[in-house]
């Protein structure tokens, strides 16, 4: 199937040129069908190419595949070309997989839209966007991915555009991530100048073989970082995603979770020789970045009431997760991390999206409570999602989260503990989350006159198209650990660190490198004090939230976001703003005034002038005779006598 | 004797103009033309130019001034004009400061360039020869000159014609 | 003793541009004056015919010149060279469109009859002879009988603005006479001839070492001030506005092409071919007049109201380009590779003559429309009511404004590269950039024209031979526009000219 | 070589719209409709011939081709010389395809139908001038048609314009021909120049200057300065941009069309054509000035932009931005960033024309081109809305779509010899997100008022005009190698020209492994 | 003692002078016109001072003409006086002001 790699994208573009050209006509629910099957499409052939790719050598599981040239200028050659390695199949596997099932699920959830084909439309040029992200051989082929998804993100936010709300976190969604691309782009300029070509292997090539001077290095890595940061969510640049809640859930759980925020993650992964190459220092930001942008948002989600909020705050918080693992070493952990993320955290905004569904739009966590009891699927699966993210083994979350934190104390004792820290919070959070939303009293009833308009309100378990995807991301919640279970004892050899040798070849650090550090003798132990965290958090949440055994504390603070957003858009709004401003009437005022003020300057200088043509013939032959004057003058004096 | 006449007559040209320029009613100052066109006319004499001095007195003093006499009466203009008032500023002064300025200019340029003249050589132009001299140089040299002055009063005849003409009733 | 008196020697031939206009002039009026009332424009045609018989002989006489070479003709009085023949042909060009348009003009006034068209010819004769001219004195005569001719036709019209013109212009234009005539005394004084081959061959002789030539210098400055009025070159330009606008709109445009054309054939003559020898002393003169006039003639224009009045000023400022192609004559002359200069400001001139009465023809033909007046706003909505009119008035318009594809812009060109050929850059820049300040006054009137509010006014009636004037003007306008080569394959001999 | 043709294509491309002008300027005033079958039969000529052009075109040849010289002024070394090649091809070829699009397509909306006429009379005259100034190869010639363009756009503008029209005309022509005086001068004292050192007459044929003369440093330098005001005018470069805003403003929608689309690139083309290969040395002496003028413009443009309550003023702001990008590719001296420029000349031009187009068609329904006044309009005209969007993201410079090639090539081609202006350009790319994004939202996001709410959705013959735009946006996105292959030639000979002049290299990113991945490539 | 040419040429340069401001003081435009007589009467004797002393008859020649222009002048300008006399009686020069600007 590697051969014909180029279908994995191509499957979505014709879905979505299928949809674009007869979307009306297919309507509801044909054109969710034709997407989700193009989705499931490239699926399967990713699968196969999957299954090529493993039968081949270690060292020879690499595909290109050049479809055409694509920026052709004398030493620029850039192709548009797939890469088919280890990393690119991962991502696409969980791209294409994990989007087949918000696809379907998409389809119950978007039951009854006006704009439902548009939506699958956005959705699938969303997937296609992705896989050319994740499939691109160099960095510009990445990087249309890159801005497709942007464009579709921003598509998808504002997908209730009459909203304008909506709109707002739509726009604020692509100009964030413009920020970013703009250190993408630098750092493309700044690979280019050094090797001539943007291909990853080039550049990973020359980084690996020296030949990559460390200043170039530590700019390309640090001004990639700077794209990761705007693309997934990192601070400063995170707040754009808590924003992007406005858009469909399906949309959430797709983009906003599983798959575009997780490109910043993967591209510091693609580039990792470079990183390597790098001055000590690129790293090191890399990960003191995430691990702030991980407590910092753990404690925001503390506060959120509105239960997509809650989930953005800890998807920052999670990628927060994945940047240290980059900062630290831990590309493996990362793409661990990123897959099983990517199941749990779709499955949870799913679940959500099941529960607003179900709720008929109500999104605030205090007007929920024992939907357990009506909405028992939902429940369940998202409880699963809850023990996965909360790191309580076995499953996918801890195993991934345990690796981590491994790496990170090998590498920082204080980077360890922010880690921790962050544990016990997501731990913490998730469990209010849960006990607010399934558990506790109805509060939804004492609300229902809010939604008179659908008679008898009475919150309803989803339809089975809805309910599938739920179970199956709960079940490779689940077991999603598997793919790289760490070297404990019990744990036979064989099924250790499948991930780590898989992606071999690509990613060349894996957790041997910290063997023999003091982190790795003790993994045992730091894995049960991994665990205690996380039943400390749960504990504490549980005392709080379920038994009412202290006042929750949800300080106006954290629910404001530590105020940075507000800080952000005021600035905007008034300083920016007036900045703007000025420069406009600089332009019109300055500028363009100095244009006027030369035209009417002409025009005044000519009416004083004017009041010297008087009229009278006596001035005008004064005027002569002194012209006469004039001319004798030079001739007379300057000419014939000096 | 040359000397004196020149003196004389000099006086009589720049107190003629002078009084032209200040005489305030315009008989007057068609007299102090007179005066001057006088004065030039003895210059005339007095370097020998005696045709032109005799065409100066008459066509002149005797045609052009009673010309402008003839306008004076006719149109009732000989009323003084009032040489105090000046409606124009600054018009006066000026005037005497660029009058003032053109003469010494040219005064001073006619002087410096005096010795570029060439000997003087007055003795070869015999009075009577003189007039000959004209005739000879206006029917050869400058025989398309002389004749350009008909087309010059040919301009001279319609134009008057045209600017006196009377305007028809039509046109009020 | 009487000497043998040698009549000189009178090529006929050569002479008979001026014959006929002269002829003609009399016929007119003496025919005229003996029978009765001819019928309608037939005056106009005459003179038209006329003038453009003259112009006819000039090309002729072109061809002779350009077989046998420059000479003089009447003992010295006149030159016989493909410059003088040049002039002639632009002027009987000028002259033979504004008589086809003073016939509406005049008609069904006391002027309708024959005087005014004999004037015209005369001003005419004597236009032909200052560019002919080898003698200051047959200059002056030429240039008093064009203006004298001009005195009266400014006054013709017995209107109180046509009155107050002709009487600026008669007392300025004496004193400028007084003046000029003044500096050819001087002129006398310094080089013991009036004659512009014996004046240069003098020079040519005298030894220039340590030669005090302040005679020659005053009577220099005297004669410059002397074109400089009668070119309406700024400080001397005063009177130009208000004769410009005053005068009746034929008379002006026959001011503003053959006048000019006149005056500015006789710079050329005095400075370039009489006075080469002196250039250093003359050239920045003309320098600092061309400046002045292209400033002073664009700023000012920008500021007017009056339709004529601005199209004064902007003559002012094309009087100042003209000086910078006499500026660059002045780079070269009397050197045998004498540059372009001359020729440029030739083009430029018959260019502009066409170009300006062209001009003044629409004017004349919207303002009598709207009863005299010459007001920007009487032009408003004329693209409404005369569309083809208004096209013309655009082609002529945006000529003057030198838009390329138009004669005007050709003759620009000729002058600043024969100002940058001398690189003189300054002048042609600040040329240039006056330029587009004298472009706003253009698009002022084509603003009128095409995009104001259409007034609700009936459209005015053309004449139909000012219509054919108009169209001849528009026509040259653009055909040399687009070929220039035309004209400028048969300017290169205007600069071999007799001494 | 395919120049041989019998056939004199490029006199055809200039000729045929002057006589259609013509032809329409004759045509019987009373039957106003064969005044535009006239235009739309002579336009869509035009544009069939050029895109026959463009299929005849040698790709791999980098000199003129189709040259057609004839003497015209002899007496002033003047001749009708034409050519094309890489840099002016595409610019021809959009200049062909944009009139027919602007004549057929767009409606003048006159009170009096007799006012068709000099309005398709103008716009072929237009189409005439814009086309002589691509193909000449002759000083003269080239500024006979960059100066007679002012005439029709001015009428264009002041007679079809909007409320300020007048204004707005009147300044365009006047800023532009201050312009054009220096270059002017600056003509003529290089052929006189030139003459004088080394070349021995008075031509005014580009490539016989280029080639042939050789000027002093500093002469070189103000004469390029000469030609360099015009360009920078015409551009228009910051500080010289407020004509711009204006015009684009209260021009008829033709008028913005076709003044963005290819007037502005008057400016663009003759640095590259006038300034750079005429004065190597002297461009590369003031590369400092462009650049930092450039990315101003980017900038400042963007900010301003982004300030601006009309929607038109606001593209026209984004348009200072956008030829800030080409000017600084063009004066970065590498093939990359030259090619860009060339490429983003075209690419701005179908971009910013359609964005105009579409902004005509708003102003047209709503009669306001206020933001303000707009609302909602994607929940309205939902089609509408998408063309817009998929323009928009084209300007904004999104990858897969034209101008983020364009804008690509420029930086990173830049980034090798400005690096630092690179990285405050880049900053552009975030601004004109902003300003467009922002935009949209107000006009298109929201819930539509009561006056927005009947806005008429994009009809066939609309959609029929827009669909080449966005058809090329999408292919040159995509697929820009047809047009990068013949583009590169040309640019490839002009840098090889300065090099030979200035001793410049051009600098090469260290080529490291580059044969490892590039097996196919090449 | 024989005055010399070149005190002719300064009287000249004198009478020149006086009547060029006689013109710009002068308001009555008869007047005016006398002093443009005086003017050119400067010129008839500095061309005979100078023809005299070159003893070359082509200045009095000139002489003769500058007389016959001087004399077509006042006929027309005469004319132009009188036809504006007639309509506005006593006018001055400062009265015909109403062009400008």
């Amino acid at each position: 199937m590697l051969d014909v790699i180029w279908l994995v994208p191509a499957l979505p573009l014709v879905g979505f040129l299928a949809i674009l050209l007869f979307g009306r006509r297919l309507g509801e629910p044909g054109a969710g069908y034709v997407a989700a099957a193009a989705v499931l499409g490239a699926f399967v052939v990713t699968v196969g190419a999957f299954f090529d790719l493993l039968s081949l050598d270690e060292h020879h599981r690499e595909h290109v595949s050049v479809l055409f040239s694509w920026v052709p200028v004398s030493s620029l050659q850039i192709d548009m070309a797939l890469l088919a390695d280890p990393l690119s199949i991962t991502m696409a596997l969980f791209v294409t997989g994990i989007g087949f099932l918000i696809h379907l699920f998409a389809i119950g959830y978007m039951h009854g839209d006006p704009k439902f084909s548009k939506f699958f439309l956005y959705l699938n040029l969303f997937v296609l966007s992705m896989l050319m992200l994740v499939l691109g051989e160099n960095l510009l082929v990445t990087f249309l991915g890159w801005e497709g998804v942007g464009a579709c993100s921003y598509f998808l936010i504002s997908f209730w555009h009459t909203r304008e709300s909506a709109a707002t976190a739509g726009k604020k969604a692509f100009v964030t991530n413009r920020i970013g691309d703009w250190g993408v782009m630098l750092a493309m300029f700044l690979g280019f100048q050094a090797v001539g070509s943007v291909s990853y292997s080039a550049l990973n090539g020359a980084a690996e073989s020296g030949a990559l001077a460390s200043s170039t290095a530590t700019g390309i890595a640090l001004l990639l970082f700077v794209g990761a940061a705007g693309k997934s969510a990192q601070l400063p640049l995170y707040l754009w995603l808590p924003d992007a809640m406005e858009g469909p859930t399906p949309v959430s759980a797709l983009i906003h979770a599983a798959t575009m925020v997780t490109a910043g993650v993967f591209l510091m992964t693609r580039m990792n020789p470079v990183i390597a190459a790098s001055a000590d220092y690129a790293p090191q930001i890399i990960a003191w970045v995430g691990a702030l942008t991980a407590l910092f948002a753990a404690t925001i989600a503390v506060a959120q009431h509105d239960i997509k909020k809650v989930l953005a705050y800890s998807t920052v918080s999670q990628l927060g997760y994945m940047f240290l693992a980059v900062g630290t070493g831990a590309y493996v952990a990362a793409v661990f991390h990123m897959v099983t993320h990517a199941f749990f955290k779709a499955l949870m905004f799913l679940g959500s999206g099941s529960v607003i569904h179900g709720m008929h739009h109500e999104q605030d966590m205090r007007r929920m409570g024992a939907l357990r009891t009506v909405m028992p699927i939902t429940a369940g699966t998202f409880i699963i999602g809850w023990l996965a993210i909360a790191g309580v083994p076995p499953f996918a979350g801890f195993w991934s989260k345990d690796e981590i934190l491994l790496f990170t104390l090998a590498s920082s004792p204080v980077l360890y503990v922010i880690g921790l820290v962050t544990a016990v919070l997501t731990a913490f959070y998730m469990t209010r989350q849960v006990v607010m939303v399934f558990f506790g009293e109805a509060r939804w009833e004492s609300h229902a006159d809010d939604h008179g308009a659908h008679g008898e309100f009475r919150p309803h378990e989803s339809p089975p198209i809805m309910l599938f995807p739920l179970v199956v991301l709960a079940g490779l919640s689940v077991v999603g650990g598997a793919i790289q279970l760490p070297s404990f004892g019990i744990i036979p050899d064989s099924w250790r660190h499948r991930l780590e040798d898989w992606l071999h070849p690509v990613v060349e650090p894996g957790e041997a490198v910290i063997k023999g550090t003091a982190a790795y003798d003790a993994k045992s132990w730091l894995a049960l004090l991994a665990i205690a965290c996380a039943v400390l958090g749960i504990a504490a949440a549980i005392a709080v939230y379920a038994k009412g055994r202290a006042k929750p504390f949800e300080p106006e603070l954290l629910a404001r976001g530590w105020r940075y957003d507000e800080t952000v858009s005021a600035f905007m709004g008034g300083p920016g703003r007036r900045a703007f401003d000025a420069v406009a009437r600089f332009d019109s005022g300055v500028v363009d005034g100095a244009v006027t003020g030369t035209a009417s300057g002409v025009r005044s200088v000519a009416e004083r002038l004017r009041r010297g043509q008087t009229g009278f013939v006596r001035n005008y032959s004064a005027v002569v005779v002194a012209g006469v004057l004039g001319v004798l003058i030079w001739f007379v004096i300057i000419r014939g006598v000096l | 004797m040359e000397l004196i006449v020149f003196v004389l007559a000099s006086a009589m040209v720049l107190s003629g103009a002078i009084g032209v320029v200040l005489f305030r009613n315009p008989v007057h100052a068609a007299l102090g033309l007179v005066l001057t066109l006088f004065g030039v006319a003895v210059h005339f004499v007095s370097m020998e130019a005696h045709f032109l001095a005799a065409v100066q007195v008459i066509v002149y003093a005797g045609a052009i001034v009673v010309l402008f006499l003839f306008v004076i009466m006719l149109l009732g203009v000989d009323r003084a004009e009032d040489l105090t008032i000046e409606p124009l500023k600054l018009q006066r002064p000026v005037a005497i400061v660029l009058g003032a300025g053109v003469t010494v200019l040219v005064a001073g340029a006619v002087v410096r360039g005096a010795d570029t003249l060439g000997r003087e050589t007055n003795a070869s132009a015999p009075g009577d020869s003189n007039i000959r001299a004209l005739a000879r140089s206006l029917y050869s040299d400058h025989v398309l000159a002389f004749e350009l002055t008909s087309v010059l009063l040919i301009v001279a005849v319609a134009g008057t014609v045209v600017l006196t003409r009377r305007l028809k009733k039509s046109e009020g | 003793m009487p000497e043998q008196f040698i009549a000189p020697s009178i090529d006929w031939f050569a002479l008979s541009p001026y014959l006929v206009m002269v002829a003609g002039a009399l016929g007119l009026l003496v025919v005229g004056a003996l029978t009765p009332r001819w019928p309608r424009g037939l005056y106009s045609l005459v003179s038209a015919l006329t003038a453009t018989s003259a112009g006819v002989l000039a090309v002729f006489i072109w061809n002779d010149v350009a077989e046998m070479g420059p000479g003089t003709l009447v003992g010295g009085a006149l030159s016989h060279d493909a410059f003088a023949q040049f002039v002639t042909i632009a002027v009987c060009a000028a002259t033979a469109l504004v008589a086809l348009v003073t016939d509406a003009e005049v008609r069904g006034t006391v002027l309708e009859g024959p005087e005014i068209h004999a004037l015209l010819l005369t001003a005419a004769t004597g236009a032909m002879v200052m560019g002919a001219s080898n003698d200051l004195i047959v200059l002056f005569l030429g240039l008093e009988t064009l203006s004298l001719a001009l005195y009266v036709l400014a006054a013709s019209e017995r209107t109180a603005a046509g009155q107050e013109a002709g009487m600026k212009y008669f007392i300025l234009g004496g004193l400028a006479s007084a003046v000029f005539l003044y500096g050819i005394a001087l002129l006398y004084g310094g080089a013991r001839s009036t004659n512009l081959g014996e004046i240069v061959a003098r020079f040519q002789s005298t030894v220039a070492l340590e030669r005090n030539d302040s005679l020659v210098l005053a009577g220099l400055a005297l004669l410059i001030v002397g074109l400089g009025f009668k070119v309406a070159a700024a400080p001397f330009h005063v009177w130009s506005p208000d004769v410009y606008q005053g005068a009746p709109t034929h008379v002006t445009a026959f001011m503003a092409s053959v006048g000019k054309a006149a005056a500015f054939a006789a710079m050329l003559r005095v400075l370039v071919i009489a006075l080469p020898f002196h250039r250093d002393d003359w050239r920045p003169v003309i320098w600092v007049l061309a400046i002045a006039s292209l400033v002073i003639g664009s700023t000012l224009a920008v500021v007017q109201t009056d339709v004529k009045r601005m199209l004064a000023f902007s003559s002012v400022s094309h009087a100042g380009f003209l000086l910078v192609g006499v500026e660059a004559a002045g780079h070269r002359a009397g050197e045998q590779i004498s540059g372009d200069g001359l020729e440029s400001v030739l083009v430029y001139l018959a260019l502009y003559s066409v170009l300006v009465v062209g001009t003044f023809s629409i004017v004349a033909v919207v303002s009598r429309h709207a009863g005299g007046s010459t007001d920007i706003s009487v032009f408003a909505g004329l693209g409404r009511r005369r569309p083809v009119l208004a096209l013309a008035l655009t082609i002529l318009l945006l000529a003057q404004a030198g838009v390329p594809l138009t004669s005007g812009f050709v003759a620009k060109w000729g002058v600043i590269q024969s100002a940058v050929a001398e690189r003189s850059y300054a002048i042609a820049i600040i040329a240039m950039v006056s330029a587009v300040i004298a472009a706003f006054l253009y698009l002022r009137i084509m603003v009128s024209a095409w995009l104001a509010d259409p007034s609700e006014v009936e459209p005015e009636p053309v004449p139909a031979m000012t219509g054919v004037a108009i169209a001849l003007a528009a026509a040259v306008t653009l055909v040399v526009g687009v070929y220039p080569e035309l004209l400028l394959g048969w300017t290169d001999a205007v600069s071999n000219f007799a001494r | 070589m395919h120049g041989a043709v019998d056939f004199p294509l490029l006199s055809m491309l200039v000729l045929v719209p002057a006589i259609g002008s013509l032809l329409v300027a004759l045509s019987p005033r009373r039957r106003p409709e064969y005044a535009k079958l006239i235009a739309t039969v002579t336009s869509v000529g035009v544009g069939a011939m050029s895109v026959w052009m463009l299929r005849a075109f040698d790709s791999h040849s980098g000199g003129f081709q189709f040259v057609s010289r004839h003497p015209w002024i002899e007496s002033w070394g003047i001749s009708w010389h034409l050519g094309v090649d890489g840099i002016s091809l595409f610019l021809v070829v959009l200049t062909g395809v944009l009139f027919p699009l602007a004549i057929v397509g767009i409606d003048p909306h006159n009170d009096d139908p007799r006012r068709d006429k000099p309005y398709f009379a103008w716009l072929l005259l237009l189409e005439a001038g814009v086309m002589g100034s691509f193909v000449s190869l002759d000083l003269f010639l080239f500024f006979v048609c960059f100066e007679i363009v002012l005439v029709p756009m001015y009428f264009l503008i002041g007679g079809w314009g909007y409320e300020g029209r007048v204004g707005a005309a009147t300044k365009f022509f006047l800023y532009t021909m201050l312009g054009s005086a220096f270059m002017l001068v600056s003509i003529l004292a290089t052929v006189f120049i030139a003459s004088a050192n080394g070349l021995g007459r008075i031509t005014f044929d580009l490539v016989e200057l280029a080639e042939g003369a050789s000027f002093a440093a500093s002469t070189g330098r103000w004469l390029f300065f000469g030609f360099a005001i015009a360009f920078a005018v015409k551009v228009p470069v910051f500080p010289l941009h407020t004509w711009l805003p204006d015009a684009h403003t209260q021009a008829p929608t033709a008028g913005s069309v076709v003044l963005a689309g290819v007037m502005l690139k008057l400016g663009t083309y003759g640095f590259l054509r006038f300034g750079l290969y005429l004065f190597p040395e002297a461009a590369r002496w003031s590369r400092p000035l462009w650049l930092t003028l450039a990315v101003i413009g980017i900038i400042y443009g963007a900010i301003a932009a982004t300030m601006q309550g009309d929607l038109k003023r606001l593209v026209a702001y984004s348009s200072v931005a956008h030829l800030g990008f080409i000017v600084l590719g063009t004066f970065a001296f590498t093939s990359q960033a030259i090619t860009g420029s060339v490429m983003q000349m075209v690419n701005h031009g179908v971009s910013t024309g359609a964005l105009f187009l579409m902004v005509g068609m708003i102003y047209e329904r709503r009669h306001t081109r206020q933001i303000a006044d707009l609302r909602g309009l994607q929940h309205v005209a939902p089609v509408f809305a998408a063309a817009f969007t998929v323009v928009m993201l084209s300007s904004i410079g999104v990858p897969g779509l034209n101008g983020f090639v364009g804008e690509y090539l420029i930086l990173i081609g830049s980034f090798l010899t400005a690096r630092w202006w690179v990285v405050v350009a880049a900053t552009g790319v975030i601004l004109a997100a902003l300003y467009l994004l922002w935009a949209y939202q107000r006009v298109f996001h929201g819930e539509p008022d009561e006056e927005n709410r009947s806005f008429p959705e994009l009809r066939w013959k609309e959609g029929l005009v827009l669909l080449p735009f966005i058809g090329i946006i999408v292919f040159t996105g995509i697929y820009p190698k047809p047009m990068l292959e013949r583009i590169e030639p040309a640019v490839h000979d002009l840098i090889e020209h300065v090099s030979d002049r200035t001793g410049y290299v051009e600098p090469q990113p260290a080529a490291i492994s580059i044969d490892d991945e590039h097996g196919e490539g090449e | 003692m024989e005055p010399t040419t070149t005190s002719y040429l300064v009287l000249a340069a004198l009478l020149f002078g006086i009547g060029a401001t006689g013109l710009m003081i002068r308001r009555n435009p008869l007047v005016m016109f006398m002093c443009i007589e005086l003017m050119l009467n400067a010129v008839n004797l500095t061309f005979v001072a100078l023809a005299t002393r070159f003893s070359d008859i082509d200045g009095q020649t000139a002489v003769f003409f500058v007389m016959v222009v001087a004399a077509a002048e006042v006929v027309v300008g005469l004319g132009i006086i009188i036809s504006i006399m007639r309509r506005r009686p006593g006018a001055t020069v400062d009265d015909l002001a109403e062009l400008k600007g």
